[in-house]
């Protein structure tokens, strides 16, 4: 097995732990959208690929990691369709149009979330209620719309915030930031990104942060342990043909990323922003890595790290 | 000389032929911007009338048969939804609608009266009895409340 | 204050001159083949939408408006940019004919960069004040200049990549910049 | 119509279409085809613009001197644009409040300078009122393509709203293809860009092959 495919194996191994907790408490949902992502993944992968005229390939894993984080990024038991839209969306837009694995600008599985998140914001905003009585909505939709509670107010009254950024949530987001420390461990993430991004996050939640007001846009544990965030610092933002290559460019990627996702999250119009904030870092990285002077042949780089 | 001459000259035929369209069009320009302008107003009412000696004054504006207009912004789901209501003489809610707004494109899309009959229910039964729209429970929300402070506003 | 940090974030980002209002596509997918270029491009068309936005604005409030000539508006400031253009040129080349050589050949492109009108033309269509029309033209310039810059970055990496043969220049441009306006859809609603 | 007559409008049209081939005029080709209705709104616009500046600029080229001839030809083609906009807003109000900043910046779109210059300022009125009409057509054949594309994926229909544009009897013109499940991206900024990249990448490929089918027919004949 090549070196990629080594790598890309693990990192979807990574994210069973992830996957679970979101299983325990969703139920098979997630293993719905798994069971559309990969095998509709692959075959718009296959197709491109032989549209093109290049070889299928199948070992190399890195198609499973993107169906893998696009079933993870959906609300569990999404319609089909738009399921295939985001395959279609992160496969064949995001990565044969560019040119297949390691030539993609942005990050693939992004792609196809941005785009249905645009397309259809009624079926992504649906998310089944995990506890009897809660409507359903993610922790960060119900804590930006509060209406006049004060953050505290809002986490006595509603069970569905947990204790810190949504029942269920923190776990999942824990379980996924384990997932991060095995592939730091292994040295296969730039852990620099990850770091720039969450120390970022915390900052900004913390200078916004007024003492839980009920205008306040929530505290640091709010938005590391809600919605996407985990997810997307360990294994999304990590993806290393689209971030920077230079130590300061890292830095800085992951701190732009985190700014965009906090700035969409407290003043913004959709509940979570990092999809957004993921394209627009990506779309930077090329002038980053410019301005830190990185050589262009890492692109072609036959092993990501 | 000759260039100026002739820059001058074809600065005449321009201008002579943009002041007869102007002439032209001038008023039917006019009167299409009025009623751009009043659209809504119209709308809400069901009817058409002279706007020329309305005034707005603290969100407010009476019409010559009594109905009255008001505006009112409620915090939506991304920055104020901008309402208009028009309530009869006796105080009674006769409709409502959205003038602006920045709610989620395709999810805020509801409030938008061409769009989607959801904003004329107000005017059959109490805001808050209004259903709510699967997947934009929090747009519906603040329109419901901010219909229901206008009347609880009118009532006063 | 709040109100200028708003007007100018509101065309830096939300309403992103190129990439969500569609202006100044031209220099956009026309200059942006490599980076200098870009820069150069950049740097001279916020100069001019600066001056412009300005000396449209007072034209605009101190002669049509009074005049009741609201409707020449169009010719007027293609004539106000116009003269703009020439007179930066004229400028530059006195004071710094390196940065003349530098960014001559694009100064006359500006007059038909719609992106410069159609700054004055929102500018005055929103009824802006002087420092809210200074400050929306910064922020769109600002933003121009930005996508322009990642944009041109992000061409030269393309280069090195296998891409489709019919994809090739222009169509993978257009590609690449639809989902740059999508990430820059992520700001919808702010403010 | 003779062999010339038919080349000058063609050539405008298809060869040098100046949208596809040239990629002028992008910004209201993107920002006014999220439907069929805005896309004919604009291009009528422009065909007018267009075919006026170009007959007028070649009825006047005689007087025209050299050394002015670009503010002559702003001049001309801005009052123009300023007409459209007039007409637009007196008699088809609805579609000018969606496409007016596009209808004003006409006036920058380089297509209609550069054909001007090109082409109408050299050559006597009807050969000019050809290429003006020719460049007008293939313009507006990329917007309705795009226009088309766009409002079939993002609204599930065509022709919706041509009320707005030709009186009510127009409201009938309207198809809904069904389908239910409309592609709001489609509309939206990012939608414009990527279809129009792809439609521009599918006439490449499309070209390509049909390039490479008539070079191997002309190998095999001789």
């Amino acid at each position: 097995m090549s070196g990629t495919g080594r790598i890309m194996w693990t990192v979807c191994a990574a994210l069973l732990p992830g996957f679970a907790v979101l299983s325990y408490y969703y139920g098979t949902g997630y293993l719905w959208n798994l069971a559309l992502t990969w095998p509709l993944a692959g075959a718009f992968d296959a197709a491109g690929a032989w549209a093109r005229r290049r070889p299928v390939n199948f070992q190399d894993g890195s198609v499973a990691v993107t169906a893998m984080i696009l079933a993870l990024s959906l609300p569990p038991n999404v319609p089909w369709h738009v399921i295939a839209v985001a395959s279609g969306g992160a496969i064949l837009l995001a990565r044969q149009l560019y040119g297949g694995l390691g030539h993609n600008i942005f990050n693939p599985a992004m792609v196809g979330y941005a785009i249905v998140l645009v397309s259809y914001p009624a079926a992504l905003g649906a998310w089944p209620p995990l506890l009897d009585g809660q409507t359903g909505a993610t922790a960060l939709t119900e804590f930006r719309y509060r209406d006049g509670l004060t953050a505290a107010e809002a986490f006595r009254q509603n069970p569905a915030f947990g204790q810190f950024g949504g029942y269920g949530w923190e776990w999942a987001n824990l379980a996924f930031a384990a997932g991060g420390l095995l592939l730091w461990r292994l040295r296969l993430i730039a852990w620099r990104v990850v770091a720039g991004f969450l120390v970022t996050l915390c900052l900004l939640a913390l200078m916004f942060n007024d003492g839980g007001s009920s205008a306040g846009a929530g505290g640091p544990l709010l938005h590391l342990l809600s919605g996407g965030t985990l997810l997307a610092a360990c294994f999304v933002i990590t993806d290393p043909v689209t971030h920077p290559g230079a130590r300061p460019g890292q830095w800085l990627f992951g701190a732009l990323t985190a700014a965009v996702t906090f700035i969409i999250r407290a003043w913004g119009g959709y509940p979570d922003g990092i999809a957004f904030a993921v394209l627009l870092g990506n779309a930077a990285t090329p002038l980053i890595d410019r301005i830190f002077r990185q050589p262009q042949a890492r692109a072609r780089n036959e092993n990501p790290t | 000389m000759r260039t100026l001459l002739s820059l001058g000259g074809i600065s005449l035929v321009c201008a002579l032929l943009l002041a007869g369209v102007q002439a032209l069009t001038e008023e039917a320009i006019d009167r299409n911007r009025t009623a751009h302008a009043w659209r809504t107003a119209f709308e809400v009412t069901g009817e058409t009338f002279d706007t020329s000696n309305l005034k707005w004054r603290d969100e407010q504006v009476q019409l010559p048969n009594g109905t009255r207009l008001k505006r009112f912004a409620t915090p939506g789901y991304a920055g104020d939804i901008h309402l208009l209501a028009a309530f009869s003489q006796s105080g009674q809610l006769l409709g409502v609608r959205a003038i602006r707004h920045q709610e989620t494109p395709g999810l805020g899309d509801f409030i938008d009266s061409g769009k989607s009959p959801w904003m004329l229910r107000f005017s059959q039964s109490p805001p808050l009895a209004v259903d709510a729209i699967t997947g934009a429970t929090i747009t519906s929300e603040a329109v419901k409340r901010g219909v229901q402070r206008m009347i609880e506003a009118e009532a006063e | 204050m709040a109100e200028l940090a708003l007007i100018l974030l509101g065309a830096l980002l939300i309403n992103n001159f190129v990439l969500a209002q569609f202006l100044g596509l031209c220099p956009f997918m026309g200059v942006t083949k490599s980076f200098a270029p870009a820069l150069a491009m950049s740097a001279a068309t916020a100069f001019v939408l600066a001056l412009t936005a300005i000396a449209c604005h007072l034209v605009h409030h101190g002669l049509l408006v009074p005049l009741g000539l609201e409707w020449l508006r169009i010719i007027v400031f293609i004539v106000v940019i116009a003269g703009v253009v020439q007179f930066t040129e004229l400028y530059l080349r006195a004071v710094s004919p390196l940065a003349h050589q530098r960014l001559g050949v694009y100064l006359p492109l500006i007059t038909t960069n719609c992106a410069v009108l159609g700054v004055a033309l929102l500018t005055v269509g929103e009824g802006r004040s002087l420092p809210g029309a200074v400050v929306f033209a910064v922020g769109a310039a600002a933003g121009f200049g930005l996508v322009l810059m990642m944009f041109s970055a992000i061409r030269e990496r393309l280069l090195g990549a296998d891409l489709p043969a019919a994809l090739q220049g222009a169509p993978i441009a257009l590609i690449t910049a639809g989902i740059m306006s999508l990430g820059f859809l992520g700001f919808f609603g702010l403010g | 119509m003779n062999a010339t007559t038919k080349s000058t409008f063609s050539r405008a049209a298809i060869e040098r279409n100046p949208a596809w081939a040239q990629l002028l005029g992008l910004c209201p080709l993107l920002a006014v085809s999220n439907s069929l209705v805005n896309a004919t709104g604009l291009a009528l616009a422009s065909g007018f613009v267009m075919l006026g500046s170009a007959l007028t600029i070649s009825a006047l080229r005689a007087w025209i001197p050299q050394v002015v001839r670009l503010p002559c030809f702003v001049l001309v083609i801005a009052t123009f644009t300023t007409l459209s906009v007039m007409l637009l807003e007196a008699y088809a109000f609805d579609l000018y409040l969606r496409v007016a900043l596009f209808v004003q910046i006409i006036v920058s779109n380089c297509m209609i300078l550069g054909r001007v210059e090109a082409f109408a300022s050299r050559q006597p009125p009807l050969p000019a009122a050809l290429d003006a009409l020719g460049t007008a057509a293939g313009f507006a054949l990329a917007l309705l393509a795009l226009g088309g594309v766009r409002e079939a994926l993002g609204q599930g229909s065509l022709f919706a709203g041509m009320e707005h544009l030709f009186g009510p009897t127009a409201a009938g013109w309207r198809i809904d293809l069904g389908g239910g499940r409309p592609l709001l991206i489609a509309l939206l900024p990012p939608g414009a860009f990527i279809i129009a990249g792809l439609l521009l990448g599918l006439g490449n490929a499309l070209r390509n092959r049909w390039a490479a089918n008539s070079n191997s027919l002309k190998a095999e004949t001789e």
